[in-house]
């Protein structure tokens, strides 16, 4: 129950987030978003993703505040093609209506099948050493996803320096 | 059953807030509420219900845990969310400097 | 008020966060080493220790100088980090497989247990506080580059 | 180092070298330079050391459990024909790629950046081909793509930010697309590796569940490998980055991402439908249509090579969508061919960008008589990508074009006909402005490449000469282990079971 009120706040305050002209609101209702994902993640018993999710919810938060604030953001008058919008809200439904289709056949919510997960549980500990499971998963029966996602950061990081630099270009063109 | 498909909704609204809104920061927040949209609904996949968190303590048996698999990757996918959001950003940033605007119909050098 | 980062928050703010900011490190810190045992680990523990400088940023301020010479530290700390991690991955190949949880298990519950994993968390920590602390610091020099101008 | 133990190294050397550029490359001068062309370097001789262990082992398949961790429970590098065939592009043209840049990259600042992004960005592409994991496939690409926003970006100019972002949002709605269809797929089968996963599918087939799961991988790789309805991304990226950029997304980034993926899925996993190959092939003719009036139109030099790009992918994925090994043989051939002809073009753009001549075909003229060699890899891979006979390119199209008629599908033939004749005619009038005619006075002191760039153009005008040669049957192996992946479909699953269990 507390998730279907949870996510039925998460779509309302999506809505705000992309539908308010103003740029701040909007931002601090994506955070609103954000902080009620936190809040689920505790209720499905997840305590490592709402821990990471709080602390990247702020970061993120700090960072798009940062970018947006003191902006003169000219009022932008959203331009109301209705073709556009239609065959938008049309692909949408389209895809609504077949991912109900498929969900119908997932298992039951609560029911998982937890076919390779079994062995992780049994055995992780002991193999791994680890009592938190996710961590156990995390850096040593995939820890090579986290190497990855390491790498990803890390491109991120310096993908980012590279696009703030003053120069581009050393010498005449531009 | 409902909580996938109000997943599912969450990602069409994010989806409609990245095809339809001019704004660039608007953009991002649909993609980032995309994201959030998966990851709850990954999480959910693995729910399951009377389960403990994935977290042996010392007095309790191992009998009914949720799927710890979906949590380890979801956590993978937030970190390369968390990457991507905040190099769009920084080219964001970078585009207010160069156009002064973040209206996309005005930045448009690219033609043909 | 946030903009202004020449001379920083007013006083109250900067009494707090002189208060407040060791505990939030040092909290960082203790999700990050203990990983194995409890909820978190190296990423949520390196992004509150980036969180706890990025306030010190934000309440004092920084001049432009002294934060490109922390950003250039920075992305240096963070390719150590990044190196230590495939260091320890490359650890397992002295045992025959890329990877391999090569050090002793320990007994469950204890600090130093779970073989190389709070060593992964340290390397991951370390990586993701000063990494994104380099990102925050990039758009602060940004924006004292075009105040400047 | 030998053995099997070599398939890690092809994620651990370009990641370190990235990680050692990135802390020395500023301190000591030339180390980026010197890094990434030893990286570069090691690479492709290890996978040449690999393809040759591959031949020795029977089966042609070789796998690596990292960490010890049997398949289902860890993840797996998995070596097959298919990956094997793409492992080697990739490193090939990076090698090529890397030393032009060496000597191109001087204009711009920071070059450490570049190289350390540069080696990311192949470390994304080896590691995506190269693993057997369906959600490390997915990490290893945002690596490639995140690495690929950032270079696009590289000269922080008006159209490089621009074109950036735009990549980025189309990518990154690409990857919540994958990512989607991954948690859907895990939801269902409760495994990761993409063996069992086809394994689980083979016997639990469900209703509606794997057409809508197929749609939205469709759609995520559709929009990485830019088919027709989501292409709207690649001119603008391709177009505005820097050239060495521009040859690697358009020759490796999009075919190892891209088409890579959507083949491993839909015919390793999945299982091809008769529906999905005939969408596909609808598709992929129109891109080659429209991909080709398009490049016709354009006055840039390296909006034309782009869109031509879309083309070239259609016939890729027509071949593909043919089903028969025929088809597929000349698809897989053309794949290699394109890499090599598109990445050359690419180059002898950059090239001409860097002597002072600018991108606009109405501003250039006479440029032959003052850069010869680069006019002649222009001239040859020109020739090459239209199908001139004795070039590369025009077996691999002859190969796809008698496929189709052998299927029966004429039209689908004639279409590819025509696209041929459009290529050619858009080059043919690259040929004409760029080249030929009266030298302009604001060219009158340009200047021919230099060497290290002429060196990497000559090689690939080499490769494009002499890849004709592919087709004798003593080197044709390389091809048809590809290609018989690729036909054995789902039964990919029980023999990689097999294998592990061995």
């Amino acid at each position: 129950m507390e998730l279907y009120i949870l996510l039925i706040f998460m779509i309302f305050a999506a809505f705000v987030a992309i539908e308010m002209q103003d740029l701040f609101s909007s931002v601090i209702a994506m955070g609103a978003v954000g902080f009620a994902l936190c809040l689920a993640f505790i209720v499905v018993k997840a305590p490592d993703l709402a821990i990471t999710q709080l602390v990247v919810e702020i970061l993120c938060l700090i960072i798009l505040i940062r970018a947006t604030i003191n902006k003169d953001i000219p009022l932008v008058i959203e331009g109301r093609w209705v073709f556009n919008t239609m065959a938008t809200l049309i692909f949408a439904a389209v895809f609504l209506f077949f991912s109900y289709q498929a969900i119908r056949e997932l298992p039951n919510f609560g029911e998982p099948l937890m076919a390779v997960v079994r062995k992780y549980m049994e055995e992780g500990a002991d193999k791994t050493g680890s009592v938190n499971l996710v961590t156990g998963v995390v850096l040593d029966f995939r820890a090579y996803d986290t190497l990855g996602e390491a790498a990803a950061l890390f491109a991120a990081v310096i993908g980012i320096v590279t696009v703030l630099r003053k120069t581009g270009r050393s010498g005449h063109d531009k | 059953m409902g909580l996938y498909f109000l997943c599912i909704i969450l990602f069409c609204v994010g989806l409609y807030g990245v095809l339809r809104k001019r704004n660039i920061v608007k953009i991002i927040i649909g993609l980032a509420i995309m994201n959030y949209s998966i990851s709850m609904f990954f999480v959910l996949l693995g729910y399951k219900f009377n389960g403990r968190a994935p977290i042996e303590s010392q007095d309790q048996t191992i009998a009914n845990m949720v799927d710890p698999l979906p949590q380890a990757l979801v956590l993978t996918s937030i970190v390369i969310a968390l990457a991507v959001m905040a190099l769009l950003i920084a080219i964001a940033i970078r585009i207010y400097d160069r156009y002064g605007t973040f209206d996309i119909t005005k930045i448009k050098r690219l033609r043909g | 008020m946030i903009n202004n980062t020449k001379s920083g928050m007013s006083l109250i703010v900067r009494t707090v966060t002189g208060l407040v900011v060791c505990f939030i490190m040092l909290f960082g810190i203790y999700i990050i080493l203990h990983g194995h045992l409890s909820p978190g680990g190296g990423f949520a523990g390196g992004v509150m220790v980036a969180l706890s400088f990025v306030l010190l940023v934000l309440a004092f301020g920084k001049d432009a100088s002294a934060a490109r010479l922390s950003k250039n530290l920075a992305s240096n700390l963070e390719s150590v980090g990044a190196l230590m991690f495939l260091g320890i991955a490359l650890m397992g190949f002295a045992q025959g497989s890329f990877f391999r949880n090569v050090l002793g298990k320990g007994s469950h519950f204890d600090l130093f247990s779970a073989g190389t994993i709070p060593l992964s968390n340290i390397a991951i920590g370390l990586k993701v506080a000063v990494g994104l602390f380099a990102i925050f610091l990039a758009l602060v020099i940004l924006e004292k580059f075009k105040e400047g101008k | 180092m030998s053995g099997i133990n070599i398939i890690p190294l092809f994620v651990v050397i370009p990641l370190g070298a990235a990680f050692l550029i990135s802390l020395f490359g500023k301190f000591i001068r030339r180390f980026a330079d010197i890094a990434a062309f030893v990286t570069s370097l090691g690479l492709l001789a290890c996978s040449v050391r690999l393809m040759i262990l591959l031949q020795n082992t029977p089966g042609k398949l070789l796998i690596y459990k990292i960490g010890g961790w049997a398949p289902p429970f860890g993840i797996c590098l998995v070596i097959d024909g298919l990956s094997m065939f793409i492992l080697f592009i990739i490193n090939l043209i990076g090698f090529f790629v890397t030393v032009y840049s060496i000597a191109y990259m001087e204009k711009y600042t920071d070059k450490a950046k570049f190289f350390t992004l540069f080696s990311l960005m192949i470390c994304g592409m080896n590691g995506a081909v190269i693993t057997g994991d369906i959600f490390n496939l997915f990490v290893f690409l945002e690596i490639a793509s995140i690495a690929s926003y950032a270079l696009v970006a590289f000269g922080t100019g008006h159209e490089e930010l621009e074109a950036s972002f735009k990549y980025a949002i189309m990518g990154s709605v690409a990857s919540c697309f994958i990512f989607m269809a991954i948690a859907f797929l895990y939801g269902f089968t409760s495994t990761l590796n993409m063996a069992d996963m086809a394994r689980v599918l083979s016997y639990k087939q469900g209703n509606l569940f794997v057409p809508f799961v197929g749609v939205l991988f469709l759609m995520g790789f559709g929009l990485k490998s830019a088919l027709m309805p989501f292409h709207a991304w690649l001119p603008d990226a391709h177009s505005s980055a820097p050239a060495p950029i521009s040859a690697m997304l358009s020759g490796v980034l999009i075919k190892a991402l891209g088409v890579y993926s959507l083949l491993r899925i839909f015919f390793n996993i999945l299982g091809s439908t008769q529906v999905f190959l005939s969408a596909l092939m609808f598709l992929s003719v129109i891109s080659i249509i429209v991909g080709g009036v398009l490049s016709l139109s354009q006055w840039n030099l390296k909006r034309l090579m782009a869109y031509s790009s879309i083309g070239q992918i259609g016939y890729i994925l027509l071949g593909i969508g043919l089903g028969t090994p025929l088809g597929i043989f000349g698809a897989m051939f053309h794949l290699l061919n394109h890499s090599v002809m598109k990445s050359l073009l690419f180059l002898t753009a950059g090239s001409i960008d860097h002597a002072g001549g600018g991108r606009d075909l109405r501003e250039m003229s006479g440029i032959a008589k003052h850069m010869p060699f680069t006019a002649k890899a222009n001239m040859i891979a020109s020739m090459a990508v239209s199908g001139i006979p004795p070039f590369s390119g025009f077996f691999s199209k002859l190969i796809i074009i008698v496929a189709c008629i052998q299927k029966g599908h004429i039209g689908y033939g004639v279409c590819a006909v025509i696209g041929s004749i459009l290529t050619l005619s858009a080059f043919m009038k690259v040929q004409k402005f760029v080249f030929f005619g009266e030298v302009k006075d604001n060219l009158k002191n340009i200047k021919e490449a230099p060497w290290l760039m002429k060196f990497s153009m000559g090689g690939l005008a080499l490769l494009c000469i002499v890849g004709g040669l592919m087709l004798l049957p003593s080197m044709r192996f390389f091809i048809s282990d590809a290609v018989q992946v690729i036909t054995k479909g789902t039964s990919y699953s029980s023999i990689i079971l097999e294998a592990v269990s061995k």
